[in-house]
């Protein structure tokens, strides 16, 4: 047996043969979670090592989704490939849009004028509240709270109306340009934000309401999949999970990108960094985020929407990395350009992926019924895990 | 309710013959069955046929423990363990032992003991017509078991109680991976 | 009397703080163990305070005897088992009892050791307050104060034993508080082996005296030393004396088993002020001074407890000369401090040395406090090169370790120049050519004194600053916690002599009529022996107010002055790089001295076992061989010798017991049985179902008897 | 239909409803199998509007409409779901053990309906009354693990088998708090004159008796114990937030996930039947039973007379609330059938309201009218918890059982046994306190 | 056929019997220690059923004899013989899941280290 707290869990195989010694120990179960089950949010397959109900290790299987999203990427033109990236993290088109396109940026040496980048702030923002209510619903389900996921998808079409209105999409919006945007904020724009949060600030808190001070949500989330800052760190988890865990770390602090540095905002972080204090983090975000969106909608400068961009996109020789704080996590695009209209290599540092390695570490020692709970609290996306 | 007016037995032979037919196919299978869920599923079923059998010999309390304790408590223990363990390679196995012949052969010599002694004294056991109030059956045993005066099972009850108890703890003990 | 009927609570007190920090330390928060630790040490001194009061009111309506307070019989039974014959051959039983005394000298000791123990106590609070193993260090000290306070109230030699053996173990513990540092718990090991030896003249004098006197019971040994049966000069008690006085060397460090105190300073400051300066290493005394009766018996070690303290004053003072260290400074000042106490015991004025141990006590353990303040303020640094100017930057350390030092180089009116003047005063007026070369001896110490003291001051707080940037950038004053105790103790140091002021000067030596019921029958043996009627109580006034006493007085202060002059001169503006005047006039004396004479290395030479590191060849005597090869060959070889008879025994034993008593009676009945057994064998098939077939089988049998018998 | 047939049919019935036993007890063959018929009948109706009412309910406290095509307001959808799953394919695995695969939903369905034999609708409205009444119950309903754990093991899967493990370990843990509660219930019965009693009956007459609901008797004990009785009825019964067995998120649906059509609907029916049948005996122990509200406090005969309008009056308030409805709905034809339904199903309501006033029938129907009310409120309970709470965790919910249930209901039970022996102690020292308590309040407020 | 009609405490004194020879059969014979642990619960069945009925026929005795309503002896042994079945189900259990653990086999003739 290796000690549980190394970080390479041993494969399932020389599992096997180390049970064959141990023969007298009959009672471990290597179940098989997913892909088709309702709890893996997708097609995620868990293999699950059980002494009884504890889980002694697992091993995720992931792939059942995979579209070649980066190999694609070396057949289309910079702007072409644009639409892709919003099928990545599905519930959050808008951050995958605004990394890519701030990529290709850097790569020109272009910059958004600040119309365009005060309606991109507004949008990404109302994304993370949508992502983060996604999450809260599908979370507090596996946990057994249904009512949560209503209330959170009620208030969440608020979010995919204003999508609609702006671009005329509602999940994979597509909703910035390379440069900027391609369209200006409809009429009345802003008076539906703040029409908005005027009207999620009291359904946060009745979220808050059903959860954060239930005895039952408490015991099932405290103390359950604890993972440390270091492991956190190590492992290159990133986003709430990392946060959670007690590091202050937030790419719209650490290195600002878009124009964050203009606003004002808090970095939530936990103590703990066991389910319990994702859940409080990610509710913390939600109100950061309203507002951030507040200052962005109040200062809105007039002006062009798009920057002068050649019709054809042709960036100089040279590679790129940008990353920006997606809902969950950090979402980085590495750019390689052979001058050429196509790029010659994209590669994206998912989130989901990356956090979701963790998954065996904080699940070692836990009840089955946490697994569900830790990879609802890890906030993954297949679509962005497998790409 | 009136306590010495008890209801005339309705259709007794018909129920004592429907019931201990179950009892006794019950538990031949229960000795037959290969598959030893099959087996717990018939003795369950020949436990209730025979709290039938309490409840005509105007014993429901006795009824009533055995439905509670019996079918609902220890064929669950045995269920669970039969699910515990797996039960495969043992239904591909001989069912009998080696000695099963001689075995049967014992049983059938008792059996016939039995016969001859039953024969022999049949007229011992003419049967009473006790009208016997069902309603205070319950209050008698509680009587019998705690009851300051009359309770003279007492302290047979209180040793019971431990032998549960010790049970129990022998049962973890034995079970337990690691002590 | 409630103090004095409950007096076994003051060492309780601290040794419930210790089980407490034992058992629970480290669950606790650090302010538990504060105010669990100090506040027994401060309950304790307030109930010694409340018990010494009580005492002179009891003591004035019982003829001043000795309180005793006797629990029960701790060693040994009244029923005779552990009889044994005295050196007369009468029956002894041999007895000790868990029992307090309470008379003027534990007083004394009793208060200092509550109260220097109590200020270090809080004073440990700040200092050790961001080290590791806090509860640790304050379970250790108050299991140090535990054994030292069983040590001074016990009322037997055994049960003193006891608590010199606990001082010790908490000395042992202490100084390798940072065992994870070799040094430190080299000299741990140092200091616990030198003790050893002198443990065991202490333990072989207890034999003695339990075998010549019959008791272990202070009041009955002193009462039998006084009861004029004995000789004066009796060989058995020079010898009982002389062993004493051998564990009282490795206890209070003396030559030449003073090595282990230098190196002790490895443990924490507070420890060095509380243990090895102003309690602990001053047991020795105690343990002469309880046993004056015994040493007036004995010329001899009278003269040797003299000659070794004065040798040890002067050794001392000149190896601190030239250290560099500013905690080994003051070890060897406290070594040579415990020398002069010495020289006052052996020169019969015993109250003179408790005296000077009750002032020293004050002054050193400010000194070390001091010491650590300045340490703690140099972020560790304890090499006075490195220091300098810190007078202005640490004020109330500076003023403070000035009065100490004033106070130990002996200016009136510091508690340190009664004291001292009063020992070399007793030694001048010894008669006999050897006194008056005691008398000189100490007489150069004092100089020396004050040169070095004067020396750590200048180098220490005067001069240019020799730190480095970081260092200098640091330097704090000490917390409340650290200033409280050193103010309370500047204040002693300075007035802690006033007790005493000598009747010469207008006083009337209060301190030593407090002591009077413990020493007076001093001066009626000394009568006996006929050479110092001027001791007598009466006349002692008379001879204080010659004008030789005057004279004496205003040299030792000159001394101190020139001392300090020459210390002044030298350092006053030492800069980085400066020159040591003595190495500037004798380079082989200087080195001499900051290598310590070479002692160290000498016993290496001389006892450890043959080595070699690096270059230097260790153990080119082997005494530790020989002694080691004398332990394995002959006393072990002689054990093993009745072993291997007791061993060739035991074979023939087993051999008759094998074959004969288990062969032929025990396995033959057994094979017999086994062989009639066979047949019933056949039946245990080890199958359950086979049983219940048995079982079955057994039934039909038993029904068809029943039916148709 | 001959009338003197008609007429002796009449008498019949009314020589039985003038008996005032049960049909059990009088060894009335007849009436028994009729009441049985009624009962299981009642039952499943009651599972069937059960089924409606809770997703509508869930919904609407989940801001969603629920069912709403079939039929207005998804009446009919009960019924088109039981038609879905009669007809779906019965699928039995190929691995599985056949035969228990098929004994184990009746074994739970059997388990389930047996117990209401005893289930005290009235003083004389049971099929009969034993002595042994609650024994009977808790024993019958126990057996329903067995069905649950063989059909766990019968589906030769691994998600069953846990499943079943889980719900045999649960509701055998929670059986034990839950006898202790009973155990102090009983208790309470022994006060009386005529002694203690098994009886579901006799406990409800012995309520009567002593005047108070045994929920309030010695005031925190009753209702401690009722408490510790309303948990650990929703563990077993497998319900939000003790729903582990089928714990959709981990175990996929639990012990049946290998079951479908027919036979899984024998397993809900067997869920909401133990439902109901676990919220009776909470009814009859502690909630007095058939009894109605404050029969100390508003007794005499104007006040029977004005309760005995209850059940009239809540069928003519929901045919009103039908009516009403019915003139919300959408007036375009297409909805004009669904318009009709509500109203005709309105107007059916409201006559069956309107012959509840008929007083020989008023009469008789109150008790069974309070009692179900009664239990009503336990399945809208049952319903809430669930919209309200997340899941319990296995061994959360196994400490729960075993750590603060059963040592509270073990200090109960001794608590009640000493004061049951002293009632004078408590007469003489709780109550005044209690009453000083009230006094205290009362004059705060 | 009135003596078959008539059910007398014989015929539940026979039934028993029967019982107990099936269960005594299934003790002597299966190799599976859960069905032979299931044929002991059917002997104490056996055993019970034989008391209750008993305890049936004592009560229709005269009380001079000590029958008479009260005389519910059997009864209260019977219950005390299910404790003891629940008692020994347990330990028996718990012994069985431990030699499972240590041989993986449930048969009894397998155990058989204990002789000589």
């Amino acid at each position: 047996m290796t000690d549980p707290k190394t970080l390479s869990p041993p494969s399932l195989e020389t599992h096997v043969a180390a049970r064959d010694e141990t023969f007298l120990d009959t009672n471990e179960l290597v179940i098989n979670m997913g892909p088709q089950h309702p709890a893996t949010h997708g097609v995620l397959r868990v293999i699950l090592r059980l002494d009884g109900e504890k889980v002694l290790g697992l091993e995720c299987v992931i792939g059942y989704l995979h579209r070649g999203v980066e190999k694609i990427a070396e057949n289309r033109t910079y702007a072409m490939f644009n639409p892709y990236v919003d099928r990545m993290d599905y519930v959050a088109a808008v951050s995958n849009g605004l990394g890519y396109c701030e990529a290709v940026e850097k790569l020109l040496n272009v910059e958004a004028p600040p119309r365009a980048q005060y309606i991109r702030v507004i949008l990404t923002e109302l994304n993370r509240i949508a992502s983060h209510q996604l999450w809260l619903g599908t979370h507090a389900l596996d946990i057994g709270a249904i009512t949560p996921l209503f209330y959170t998808f009620r208030d969440r079409e608020e979010i995919l109306k204003i999508f609609e209105k702006y671009c005329g999409a509602r999940l994979t919006t597509h909703a910035f340009r390379i440069g900027g945007l391609q369209y200006e904020a409809y009429d009345g724009f802003e008076q539906d934000v703040k029409n908005f949060v005027k009207f999620v600030k009291p359904k946060i808190d009745e979220y808050e309401e059903l959860l954060t001070t239930n005895r039952i949500w408490l015991e099932r989330t405290k103390g359950v999949g604890v993972i440390s800052g270091r492991d956190c760190i190590a492992l290159g988890v990133t986003g709430p999970v990392l946060r959670a865990s007690g590091v202050k770390w937030d790419i719209r602090k650490a290195q600002p990108y878009a124009n964050y540095k203009n606003f004002d905002f808090e970095i939530p972080t936990g103590l703990n960094g066991d389910t319990y204090d994702r859940y409080l983090v990610r509710m913390v975000e939600m109100r950061q985020a309203l507002r951030i969106i507040e200052q962005a909608v109040e200062g809105i400068p007039e002006g062009p929407i798009m920057a002068k961009v050649p019709k054809v996109i042709k960036p100089p020789v040279g590679e790129i990395y940008h990353s920006i704080e997606a809902p969950k996590g950090e979402l980085g695009y590495f750019i390689v350009s052979d001058g050429s209209t196509q790029p010659y290599r994209v590669r994206v540092r998912p989130p989901s992926f990356v956090n979701l390695q963790a998954l065996d570490l904080m699940c070692r020692g836990q009840l089955v019924a946490d697994v569900i709970a830790v990879i609802g609290t890890l906030d993954i996306v297949l679509g962005e895990v497998d790409r | 309710m009136n306590p010495l007016v008890a209801n005339p037995p309705v259709a007794t032979p018909f129920f004592f013959y429907l019931l201990s037919g179950i009892m006794i196919i019950g538990g031949i299978l229960v000795i037959t069955r290969k598959n030893a869920v099959h087996s717990a599923i018939a003795l369950i079923t020949a436990l209730l046929a025979q709290a039938g059998l309490y409840l005509m010999l105007y014993a429901p309390f006795v009824a009533g423990v055995q439905i509670i304790l019996y079918a609902g408590g220890i064929m669950v223990l045995f269920l669970f363990v039969i699910m515990l363990i797996s039960i495969e390679r043992t239904m591909k196995e001989r069912q009998f032992n080696k000695q099963w012949l001689v075995g049967i052969a014992a049983a059938a010599a008792l059996g016939g003991l039995f016969i001859s002694v039953y024969a022999k004294g049949k007229s011992l056991f003419p049967e009473g017509h006790p009208l016997y109030p069902e309603a205070q059956n319950t209050q008698a045993i509680g009587a019998l078991l705690f009851d300051s005066r009359t309770g003279m099972y007492m302290f047979a009850f209180e040793i019971a109680s431990l032998l549960l108890l010790v049970a129990i703890i022998g049962a973890v003990v034995m079970a337990k991976k690691r002590i | 009397m409630l103090f004095l009927d409950h007096i076994y609570l003051i060492p309780l007190l601290p040794a419930f703080g210790a089980a407490m920090m034992f058992f629970f330390g480290r669950r606790v928060q650090k302010a538990t163990v504060s105010a669990v630790c100090v506040g027994v040490v401060v309950l304790a001194f307030i109930m010694a305070c409340g018990a010494v009061l009580q005492y002179t009111t009891w003591a004035d309506a019982n003829h001043h005897q000795p309180y005793q307070k006797i629990l029960y019989t701790w060693l040994g039974t009244e029923t005779g088992h552990f009889n044994f014959l005295t050196k007369d051959g009468s029956q002894a039983v041999f007895q000790a009892d868990a029992g307090f005394l309470l008379d003027p000298l534990s007083s004394i000791w009793l208060l200092f050791v509550t109260g220097v123990g109590m200020l270090i106590h809080i004073y440990s609070i700040g200092y050790m307050g961001h080290e590791g193993g806090y509860y640790r260090f304050f379970g250790y000290l108050n299991l140090f104060m535990f054994a030292m306070l069983t040590l001074v109230l016990a009322n037997n030699y055994v049960l003193m034993f006891v608590g010199w053996e606990g001082v010790g173990l908490c000395s042992y513990l202490l100084i390798g508080f940072y065992f994870h540092r070799k040094s430190a718990s080299d000299a741990a090991n140092k200091a616990f082996i030198v003790n050893r030896i002198g443990d065991a003249g202490f333990i072989l004098g207890m034999f003695f005296i339990a075998w010549y006197f019959g008791s272990l019971r202070y009041t009955n040994v002193i009462a039998a030393a006084r009861s004029g049966h004995f000789q004066i000069g009796d060989p058995i008690i020079t010898a009982a004396t002389l062993l004493l006085f051998v564990g009282a060397c490795g206890k209070s460090a003396q030559l030449p088993l003073y090595v282990w105190l230098p190196d002790a300073m490895e443990g924490p400051t507070p420890v060095s002020a509380l243990i090895h300066a102003a309690t602990m290493v001053t047991a020795g005394v105690y343990m002469v001074a309880r046993s004056n009766a015994l040493f007036l018996l004995a010329p001899t070690s009278m003269k040797t407890v003299a000659i070794v303290g004065a040798l040890t004053a002067i050794f001392a003072a000149s190896i601190g000369l030239v250290q560099n260290d500013i905690k080994r400074v003051l070890a060897y000042s406290t070594v040579s401090q415990l020398g002069y106490m010495f020289l006052a015991l052996g020169v019969g004025a015993f109250a003179a040395g408790v005296f000077h141990v009750f002032t020293h006590s004050f002054f050193k353990a400010l000194l070390f406090l001091g010491a650590g303040a300045v340490i703690h303020s140099m972020s560790g640094e304890q090499d006075m090169r490195n220091m300098g100017d810190l007078a202005h930057r640490i004020p109330i350390t500076y003023r403070t370790m000035l009065v100490a030092t004033l106070a130990i180089a002996g200016i009136p009116p510091f508690a340190g120049f009664f004291s001292k003047d009063e020992i070399l005063w007793q030694a001048w007026t010894r008669e006999g050519t050897a006194y008056h070369i005691l008398w000189f001896i100490g007489y150069a110490t004092a100089l020396m004194t004050a040169f070095y003291m004067f020396r750590l001051i200048y180098l220490t707080f005067f001069g240019k600053p020799r730190m480095s940037h970081e260092v200098e950038h640091h330097i704090h004053e000490c917390p409340h916690s650290m200033a409280v105790p050193l103010l309370i103790l500047a204040v002693c140091s300075l007035s802690a002599g006033w007790l005493s002021w000598p009747p010469s000067l207008g006083g009337s030596a209060r301190f030593e009529k407090f002591l009077d019921p413990v020493f007076a029958p001093e001066a009626q043996v000394l009568q006996e022996e006929g050479k110092a009627a001027q001791l007598a109580a009466g006349e002692r006034e008379a001879e204080h107010t010659s004008p030789s006493e005057y004279l004496l007085m205003f040299l030792s202060v000159a001394a101190a002055g020139v001392g300090w002059f020459m210390a002044r001169r030298s350092y006053e503006n030492a800069d980085k790089g400066f020159t040591e005047p003595i190495q500037a006039i004798s380079p082989p004396v200087y080195n001499t001295l900051l290598n310590k004479y070479y002692v160290d290395e000498a016993y290496d030479y001389a006892f450890t076992g043959r080595r070699k590191i690096g270059d230097v060849r260790l153990g080119v005597m082997g005494l530790g061989e020989a002694s080691s090869w004398f332990d394995a060959n002959v006393v072990d070889g002689a054990v093993n010798a009745a072993g291997w008879i007791t061993r060739l025994t035991a074979t023939i034993s087993k051999w008759w017991d094998t074959w004969i008593i288990d062969g032929v009676g025990v396995n033959g009945p057994a094979i017999l049985a086994r062989m009639l057994s066979y047949p019933a064998r056949l039946f245990e098939w080890g199958l359950v179902q086979w049983y219940a077939l048995v079982m079955t089988a057994g039934l039909v049998g038993f029904v068809f008897y029943y039916v148709y018998h | 239909m001959n009338s003197s047939l008609l007429q002796s049919i009449v008498d019949y019935v009314q020589s039985y409803l003038s008996s005032n036993q049960t049909p059990g007890v009088a060894g009335n063959w007849f009436w028994a199998t009729v009441y049985v018929l009624l009962v299981f009948a009642g039952v499943s109706v009651g599972v069937i509007c059960m089924n409606w009412l809770e997703r509508k309910i869930l919904a609407h406290m989940q801001v969603r409409l629920g069912p709403m095509r079939v039929g207005p307001h998804g009446l009919l959808q009960p019924i088109a779901d039981a038609l879905k799953l009669l007809l779906k394919e019965d699928i039995i695995p190929a691995e599985a053990d056949a035969l228990v695969f098929w004994i184990a939903p009746f074994i739970v369905d059997l388990a389930a309906f047996t117990v209401f034999i005893v289930v005290p609708f009235g003083p004389a409205h049971a099929v009969t009354d034993m002595n042994i009444g609650i024994l009977f119950m808790l024993g019958v309903s126990s057996l329903s693990v067995l069905g649950i754990v063989t059909a766990g093991w019968a589906s030769n899967s691994h998600y069953p088998l846990i499943g079943a493990l889980r719900s045999s370990a649960q509701m055998v843990s929670y059986e034990v708090a839950m006898g202790l509660a009973v155990v102090s219930a009983i208790m309470m019965t022994s006060l009386s004159a005529e002694g203690g009693t098994l009886s579901m009956i006799g406990i409800v007459q012995r309520q009567q008796e002593q005047q108070v609901w045994f929920v309030f008797k010695f005031f925190p004990l009753g209702l401690v114990a009722f408490a510790i009785f309303a948990i650990a009825m929703i563990a077993e019964t497998n319900r939000a937030p003790f729903d582990l067995p089928e714990a959709e998120s981990e175990l996929t649906a639990g012990f049946h996930t290998e079951y479908s059509g027919f036979r899984w609907s024998l397993f809900f029916l067997a869920e909401y039947a133990a439902m109901m049948a676990v919220s009776s005996i909470a009814v009859t122990l502690w909630l007095g039973g058939w009894l109605r509200p404050f029969p100390n406090a508003l007794h005499g005969a104007t006040w029977d007379l004005i309760f005995s309008f209850f059940p009239g009056l809540t069928f003519l308030f929901l045919g009103g609330l039908c009516f009403f409805n019915a003139s919300r709905m959408p007036k375009h034809p297409f909805f004009k059938i669904q318009t009709m339904g509500l109203a005709a199903f309105g107007a059916v309501l409201g006559l069956i309201g309107l012959v509840l006033f008929v007083p020989g029938i008023r009469e008789r129907v109150q008790d069974i009218f309070w009692f179900t009310a009664k239990v009503a409120a336990f399945m809208y309970l049952y319903i809430w918890y669930r919209g309200t709470f997340p899941r319990y965790r296995f061994d959360q919910l196994m400490k729960v059982g075993w750590k603060v249930l059963l040592p509270t209901g073990l200090a109960l039970l001794i608590l009640t046994a000493v004061v049951a022996m002293r009632t004078e102690v408590w007469a003489e020292v709780v109550v005044p306190m209690w009453l000083g308590f009230a006094d205290l309040l009362r004059r705060i407020f | 056929m009135d003596a078959m009609l008539h059910i007398s405490t014989l015929h539940y004194l026979v039934l028993g019997a029967a019982l107990f020879l099936l269960g005594v059969i299934g003790v002597l014979t299966r190799r599976n220690v859960v069905i032979v642990l299931m044929s002991i619960e059917l002997i104490l069945n056996a055993v019970n059923l034989n008391l209750v009925a008993l305890s049936r026929y004592w009560q229709g005795m005269p009380a001079r004899l000590g029958g008479g309503a009260q005389a519910l002896h059997g009864q209260v042994f019977a219950i005390f013989v299910i404790t003891d079945a629940a008692a020994e189900a347990a330990v028996g259990l718990g012994i069985l899941i431990a030699f499972f653990r240590n041989k993986e086999t449930v048969n009894v003739d397998e155990v058989n280290l204990l002789k000589w």
